[in-house]
């Protein structure tokens, strides 16, 4: 009981953080918004028991990324606002409608499957949960079977970073 | 004697020494020197090895040396089998070639004496270039004497072509005289084509080279009496090589022409030594030649109606060294005739004699010039005599000489062959008296012209002007190497072909005696043209005919067999089966009859001298006459039976026409087609060109059109809006997920 | 030094190379700095090619020096290299020429020095390169890399219509090439349908007993390729121009070496590898030769062009040496490869004579010259010398082979002799007249009074070509030796009349004369002279060396 | 109330996936675009860690993880990208990141 009222007021929460950041005018205020949207999604995280991927969450995003945006959006300091001019071949609102209509559809295909769950799924759920913490098992996991693919990011995030300097400075 | 390759490398030497150094460094005296003591080495060891070679017994005097392999041995087909190509260094030293290498170091070494006198006036620099050429000229020659086999005989028989292209063309400057020495040159590469052929021929049929060797091997095979077998085509094809270098019919033309060289060279190349190579090429080959009768008959009537053609000419010039020339071409006919008739040894003894007394008539000759200061017309001499008696009297000596006046050389030689021929052919005996009935008269035309009479030539200045002296002096000092510009100068005044330096054209006092160095080699010659004749005095005057028998030897096949049926003969009684043969057909006469033929040549010399004395001494009016009344004859023997321009108009018109026309024939023709096959592909290229570009290509542009016009609407899905990209990947998705829904 | 001693072709083969490789690191201005490394480089390929005379032992292997490495294993092709005696002699006059026309280059060339010294280095490896193959694609590999040197000098270098005359040359020998090209290929597959081995190598396909009407095909389409090269009359035309409008260098390398290529390849692979055909072609070949010999020099005689004229003789010259090939005798076969080396030899430096007057004087015409001999005195000799060797007088080089391929012949047939024979009066003629009208007379041309004479670097120039053009005319015997084994293994091949008779040779060498007849023979001899014993034929030629593990 | 499903997970990610959708098609801020991309990515991330839940596989998670890398790499780059452009165009409208276009 308890868990579903705290689905449902995280859930709104989070689309409703997210509707504003779609739709905030200033772009601070986007930011803002985006860091709370962050938090509620964290606390989601920890609802679904990753809470080794919670804290990640908090600190990458909420500390460190949302800062990277908040950063840019003080050095670019915008003279003139980007919506001046709307072209009008970008037909915004057929977006907007097909998003919605597609959600819809996810929705449907989601509750269709909800009535009639796969086999496999429900076996997996007969298993019992994990026995040793979480941050244990995905730091096992890190580090052994996906070791390349973690070495492969570390080095993804040093070209970016090498690669964000370069674009960042005004003369190289 | 194992030097002997020594007496051809001494000159070899001088002339290197003289051609790298001595043009550049060295005073006239140093060349002049060294090329003279190269000569006197070489003289000196020609008389070494002689007497060696008289020491030895008479039937073994042939000595061999081998410097090495020239052409290593290769196998080849011959007639007979596969035999093995190869040809050695090899000297040989035999009674031949004995005397053939003292004729040409004693007149070469006498001449090269007379030339440091003569040549004075020359630059340093061309003086030691015509000592380097003239010893070069030697070395080739004592090759062609000393080679054991053709192909090194053939060294020297180019080579000597060579020096005399090289010498005839000294003054270059000159056109007549670098065209007579290309004349030279080309006629006897002409005579040399059917030399190697011979050569060819010789190998393909003995398997070797060697002199002795293929004397030997025809020694064995019959005489060709019959008709015309390999041994005939071997001596026909050599003897064209002959009448090249020997200057006869019909390769002649070239010896008259030669005599633009300085006249030294005229003594030694185209007098004493090179053009006798022909005569002794035969006679080299004598067991050859003894096999083919044939084509001995040949050789006798070119080499008589040589002599009689030659003697003819020499009749009407006027040019003091053209009528030696002719003079030297019916002599060379003589020799022909001799060995033609078999009279090897006649032939060779008359060569000898001849290289002492028409080097000697050549070298008095050069000294009149030099005396005229290069006028070589005789119309324009004449009384000579008193201001030049030491070129006189020997020059005297050497046409009484070639007259065939007793005792002189020329006596005997002549005699023996117009004896020989006599026993042979009385028709050709008939032209050889007829010749010599002619060279004695035109002999001593040119002494009577040039010695006798009054003074015709160009006048003096009897005192020469202190003036004149003087800026002969300061000319000869502003100038002192410019010896080819003074030369030019003198050659225009004098029109002459013998073109002496300049200093007789300032300060020409008028005909005098030439200087000792010139003199000195006229007398020892003399004494050569009067002694040499003593070597062949035959059996019906009591003499022994020492140099017939000396030589017999190098004309016999040596096989075992034959040596030994020669060894146990009488001397010159019987000789081996190819000497024999000769010796078969003739008949003896007696020796009252070779008496009485003596005497009637001698009877016909004194004619022709009376002759003479008669035309150009006591009515000198009668010559004009007669040329008047014969114009045509005249003109015709003036112009040489017009030889010169026949040639000229078929030969070498005709060759070089050739060539013209060839290259037209390889622009238009065949570069034609080549250019035609580009210019095809290229008009092709054309074609194909078009239709690339207007079929081919346009169909791809039909389609590219095509693509553009309907890709006009679609392109308008590219906005370049980001988001439209991002709005068709979603309507995309949409799609999926509706398929999606709706399939399921 | 083992590099050296086991690798010595690969060594004298990209010599060269290493020099233009390092040409292309000197700034393109410092002219000097390029003439001196390239003059070096040349040296030193002549210098690094000298052991193969001294090392190659003419009694020995039938292939020396042989170097053996995989190139493309796929489809059978090696880095296959190694020499006889023929290709050894060509690799030196190829080395020793190119050394020449590098340092004949020193003062005419003023534009791009650095290109045109690299170009004369990558030439050379071409050249050396096809000279030393023994695989077939290899040996067309550096076949065509010859040609594309050889057109940027005559198109960019050379004077008059250089670039007509350069595509001209290309695309000449481009035909021919390609065409032989389809006979290599002919005779590859041919070789792999017979043995089921696919190869290029040159000395298994000299074993091989091929049908003769295959032959015949074959030796058709390597004729065109070389007898554009040598070249044969009718498909000369491009030499005259080519040599015409070459620079001096180009025309040297062009006379002395690149035209060997097409004799090299008749004696090579046409005679030995198509025995038969070359036999059935032997009117056809013999009719071309004779043509040319007299076509040639009667061209020759009417030409006002110096160089074209020295072309011409080279169309003749070069029908001489086809001559004697194609008599198919020892005799003839080794004059003709005498006479490669002599024509490279004397036209090489006929060449080099023109060169020399026209860098001062900026003009070919005969007509332009004359009396050259009282300014030029150094010069005129060497003309004299370099006319005489072509003419071919006795103790020069150029009598050797003449007589060699003339005797060769004659003892085949006669008539072809005597009318090859008629074309040496005809050299001498075209040859004379020419330094007639060069070099005497008296200097009309007021241009032609201060002609400087040679200096030292030209007369550098000149004193090998010399010396060599002496040393062959009067001592031949080292180089004959050494083509002993060569010319007999093409014999055999081609005219097996001569077996019989090399095999009794080869028996002679081994029972050496007696003792007493040596010393009698020596004792005969001079002093400081020693009489050599007669046997000098090479045994029956060894089998070639087996390739170990036949790759497919 | 029923419990709570891996299928509510599902549902809200998808929900918050097509609020980026609509994000990234509307503005034209290239920062709020990029704002919106992140929201896609955490929605993403959503479902990862609802399924590694529902199957009791932690490799959901690391998954996640690396998500959240890639997603950090991305902002710096991205920025990034917007600065330089920023500099040249002296805007941060979308419409005007047209010179691709054909």
């Amino acid at each position: 009981m308890f868990e579903s009222i705290l689905f449902y007021t995280l859930a709104a929460f989070i689309l409703g953080f997210g509707v504003l950041v779609v739709t905030a005018r200033n772009t601070v205020h986007c930011v803002v918004f985006l860091v709370a949207n962050f938090l509620c999604v964290a606390m989601i995280y920890v609802m679904l028991g990753a809470e080794f991927l919670a804290i990640i969450q908090v600190l990458v995003y909420a500390g460190g990324i949302v800062v990277l945006y908040l950063f840019v959006v003080m050095l670019v300091n915008l003279k003139r606002g980007p919506d001046a001019a709307p072209d009008r071949r970008r037909q915004s609102r057929v977006g907007f409608v097909l998003a919605a209509v597609m959600l819809a559809e996810i929705s449907a295909i989601l509750v269709y499957s909800a009535a009639r769950p796969a086999s496999a799924v429900a076996a997996a759920a007969a298993t019992p949960l994990q026995t040793v913490g979480n941050t244990e098992v995905v730091g096992m996991l890190l580090y052994t079977d996906y070791l390349i693919p973690f070495e492969v990011a570390s080095m993804l995030l040093l070209v970016a970073m090498i690669g964000a300097i370069l674009l960042a400075k005004k003369e190289i | 004697m194992r030097f002997i390759w020594l007496i051809p490398l001494l000159p070899a030497a001088g002339a290197l020494v003289n051609g790298l150094f001595g043009i550049r460094w060295f005073s006239r005296t140093v060349s002049g020197l060294l090329a003279c003591a190269t000569m006197a080495g070489a003289l000196g060891l020609s008389l070494w090895a002689f007497s060696e070679l008289l020491g030895l017994p008479a039937d073994a005097r042939v000595h061999d040396v081998v410097l090495g392999h020239w052409i290593p041995p290769m196998a080849l087909q011959t007639a007979h089998d596969i035999g093995m190509f190869q040809v050695p260094w090899q000297f040989r030293l035999d009674p031949l070639s004995g005397v053939m290498i003292l004729v040409v170091t004693g007149v070469g070494f006498l001449i090269h004496v007379y030339s440091t006198a003569y040549m004075k006036d020359e630059a340093p620099g061309g003086y030691a270039r015509f000592f380097s050429y003239l010893n070069l000229f030697c070395f080739f020659m004592l090759v062609l004497v000393l080679g054991a086999n053709f192909l090194v005989m053939f060294v020297g028989w180019e080579g000597v072509g060579l020096c005399s292209y090289l010498l005839i063309g000294f003054w270059y400057e000159k056109k007549s005289a670098s065209d007579a020495g290309k004349k030279a040159f080309i006629t006897n590469r002409i005579g040399d084509w059917g030399f190697i052929l011979g050569m060819f021929l010789v190998f393909f049929t003995f398997g070797t080279l060697d002199f002795r060797a293929v004397a030997d091997a025809a020694g064995a095979m019959p005489i060709e009496s019959a008709g015309f077998g390999v041994l005939s085509i071997i001596c026909l094809t050599l003897f064209i090589g002959a009448t090249g270098k020997s200057a006869q019919i019909p390769l002649h033309v070239w010896l008259p022409d030669a005599m633009e060289g300085p006249t030294p060279v005229s003594a030694l190349i185209h007098a004493a030594t090179m053009v006798t190579a022909g005569v002794y090429m035969v006679a080299r080959n004598a067991v050859l030649f003894q096999h083919a009768p044939h084509v001995m008959q040949i050789v006798a009537i070119v080499g008589a109606l040589t002599a009689l053609m030659a003697a003819t000419i020499g009749l009407v010039q006027n040019d003091i060294k053209r009528v030696l020339a002719y003079s030297t071409v019916s002599q060379l006919g003589y020799m022909f005739l001799a060995t033609g008739v078999g009279a090897f040894a006649a032939g060779i003894f008359h060569l000898m004699t001849h290289a002492f007394f028409k080097a000697l008539l050549f070298l008095g000759s050069g000294s009149v010039i030099h005396a005229m200061a290069g006028e070589q017309d005789m119309q324009k001499m004449g009384g000579l005599r008193k201001y030049m008696p030491v070129t006189f009297v020997t020059m005297m000596i050497g046409t009484l000489a070639i007259a065939g006046i007793p005792p002189l050389a020329g006596f005997f030689s002549k005699d023996e062959i117009l004896y020989q021929s006599f026993l042979n052919n009385r028709f050709l005996w008939l032209i050889g008296a007829v010749t010599a009935l002619l060279t004695a008269f035109y002999m001593f035309r040119l002494i009577l012209l040039t010695f006798y009479g009054t003074y015709r030539g160009a006048p003096w200045a009897r005192v020469a002007a202190p003036a004149a002296a003087m800026e002969a002096a300061a000319h000869g000092v502003r100038h002192p190497l410019d010896g080819q510009a003074q030369k030019d100068d003198h050659e225009v005044s004098h029109g002459a072909a013998d073109v002496r330096a300049a200093g007789h054209a300032h300060a020409w006092h008028g005909p005098h005696e030439s200087p000792r160095a010139m003199t000195v080699p006229l007398m020892a010659l003399a004494v050569g043209a009067i002694v040499a004749g003593f070597l062949g005095i035959p059996q019906a005057l009591k003499g022994a005919n020492t140099i017939e028998h000396f030589l017999a030897p190098s004309f016999e096949s040596h096989t075992a067999a034959a040596r030994e049926a020669g060894a146990g003969a009488a001397a010159g009684a019987e000789h081996g089966p190819g000497a024999a043969a000769a010796e078969e057909g003739a008949h003896h006469l007696s020796t009252a009859g070779e008496l009485g033929l003596m005497v009637l040549s001698v009877l016909i010399a004194v004619a022709g001298v009376l002759a003479a004395r008669r035309f150009y001494f006591t009515h000198p009016e009668l010559p004009d006459r007669l040329a008047a009344r014969w114009r045509g004859a005249h003109a015709l023997l003036f112009n040489k039976y017009y030889v010169d321009e026949l040639y000229d108009a078929t030969a070498i018109k005709g060759t070089v026409a050739g060539g013209r026309g060839l290259w037209t024939f390889d622009r238009v023709v065949i570069d034609g087609a080549v250019d035609g096959s580009g210019w095809l592909t290229r008009v092709s290229a054309w074609g194909s060109h078009m239709f690339d570009k207007h079929v081919v290509d346009g169909l791809v542009n039909l389609v590219g059109w095509i693509a553009e016009e309907g890709s006009f609407f679609v392109r308008r899905l590219q906005t370049g809006l980001v988001q439209n990209y991002a709005l068709l990947m979603v309507v995309g998705v949409f799609a999926f997920l509706t398929l999606y829904l709706v399939a399921r | 030094m083992t590099l050296f001693q086991n690798h010595l072709l690969s060594v004298i083969l990209f010599t060269p190379t290493v020099g233009a490789l390092l040409l292309l690191f000197i700034g393109k201005e410092r002219d000097n700095a390029i003439r001196w490394i390239a003059n070096i480089f040349g040296v030193l390929g002549f210098l690094v090619s000298l052991p193969l005379w001294f090392r190659y032992q003419p009694q020995g292997a039938a292939w020396q020096f042989v170097e053996h490495a995989d190139w493309i294993p796929a489809i059978g092709a090696t880095y296959f290299l190694g020499v006889d005696g023929f290709s050894m002699l060509l690799v030196l006059l190829t080395t020793l020429m190119g050394l020449i026309a590098i340092l004949s280059s020193w003062t005419a060339i003023t534009e791009r020095v650095k290109e045109f010294y690299i170009f004369m280095l990558v030439l050379q490896t071409g050249m050396i390169g096809a000279f030393v193959s023994l695989d077939f694609l290899l040996f067309f590999l550096f076949w065509e890399v010859m040609l594309v040197p050889m057109y940027f000098l005559i198109g960019i270098w050379g004077g008059g219509r250089r670039l007509y005359s350069a595509i001209k040359f290309f695309l000449y020998t481009l035909v021919g090439s390609v065409v032989m090209l389809l006979g290599i290929l002919a005779l590859y597959f041919y070789v792999y349908t017979a043995t089921g081995v696919y190869t290029f190598d040159i000395t298994q396909f000299q074993q091989l007993t091929i049908p003769s009407n295959v032959q015949k095909w074959i030796f058709l389409a390597f004729f065109l390729g070389f007898a554009v090269k040598v070249p044969m009359f009718p498909f000369h035309t491009w030499l005259p121009d080519a040599h015409t409008d070459a620079p001096t260098a180009g025309s040297v390398i062009l006379a002395a070496v690149l035209l060997k290529m097409g004799t090299y390849g008749f004696i090579r692979f046409s005679l030995p590898i198509l025995p038969d055909a070359s036999r059935a072609f032997v009117p056809m070949m013999i009719g071309l030769s004779l043509v040319g010999i007299i076509y040639g020099a009667l061209v020759a005689l009417a030409q006002t062009d110096w160089k074209r004229l020295v072309a011409y003789s080279s169309v003749s010259h070069m029908a001489m040496v086809m001559l004697g090939m194609f008599a198919l005798t020892p005799v003839g076969i080794t004059g003709s490869i005498v006479q490669q080396l002599n024509h490279g030899i004397s036209t090489g430096a006929l060449f080099l004579i023109v060169g020399i007057v026209y860098e001062r004087r900026h003009t070919r015409e005969i007509s332009e010259y004359g009396g050259l001999s009282k300014v030029m005195p150094i010069y005129a000799a060497v003309f004299m010398i370099m006319t005489m060797s072509s003419i071919g007088l006795p103790a020069l080089n150029g009598f050797i082979g003449e007589i060699l391929i003339l005797q060769g012949v004659y003892v085949v047939n006669k008539i072809w002799a005597a009318v090859a024979a008629s074309g040496i009066v005809l050299g001498a003629a075209y040859m004379l007249w020419l330094y007639q009208r060069t070099m005497f007379g008296k200097i009309e041309n007021p241009a032609n009074e201060k002609l400087k004479d040679l200096n030292l670097r030209e007369i550098a120039t000149f004193a090998p070509l010399i010396a060599l053009a002496f040393w062959i005319g009067i001592y031949p015997t080292p180089i004959l030796r050494r083509l002993e084994s060569s010319v007999t293994r093409v014999v055999l091949r081609v005219n097996s009349v001569y077996g019989p008779a090399m095999a009794k040779a080869a028996a002679d060498c081994n029972n050496p004369p007696s003792a007493a007849a040596v010393a009698a023979a020596q004792a005969n001899a001079p002093a400081g002279f020693t009489i050599e014993p007669p046997c000098t034929t090479e045994p029956a030629p060894a089998a070639p060396p087996r390739r170990e593990g036949e790759r497919r | 109330m029923t419990p709570i499903t891996p299928y509510h997970y599902l549902v809200l990610s998808a929900a918050l996936f097509m609020l980026g959708v609509i994000g990234v098609m509307t503005r034209r801020n290239i920062i709020i675009i990029f704002m919106s991309i992140e929201l896609m990515l955490n929605a993403v991330n959503i479902n990862l860690a609802a399924f590694s839940q529902q199957l009791h596989n932690a490799v959901g998670q690391v998954f996640a993880i690396f998500v959240v890398a890639v997603a950090a790499a991305e902002a710096a780059i991205g920025l990034g990208i917007i600065l330089a452009f920023y500099r040249n165009k002296e805007t941060l409208n979308i419409d005007e990141m047209n010179i691709l276009r054909w």
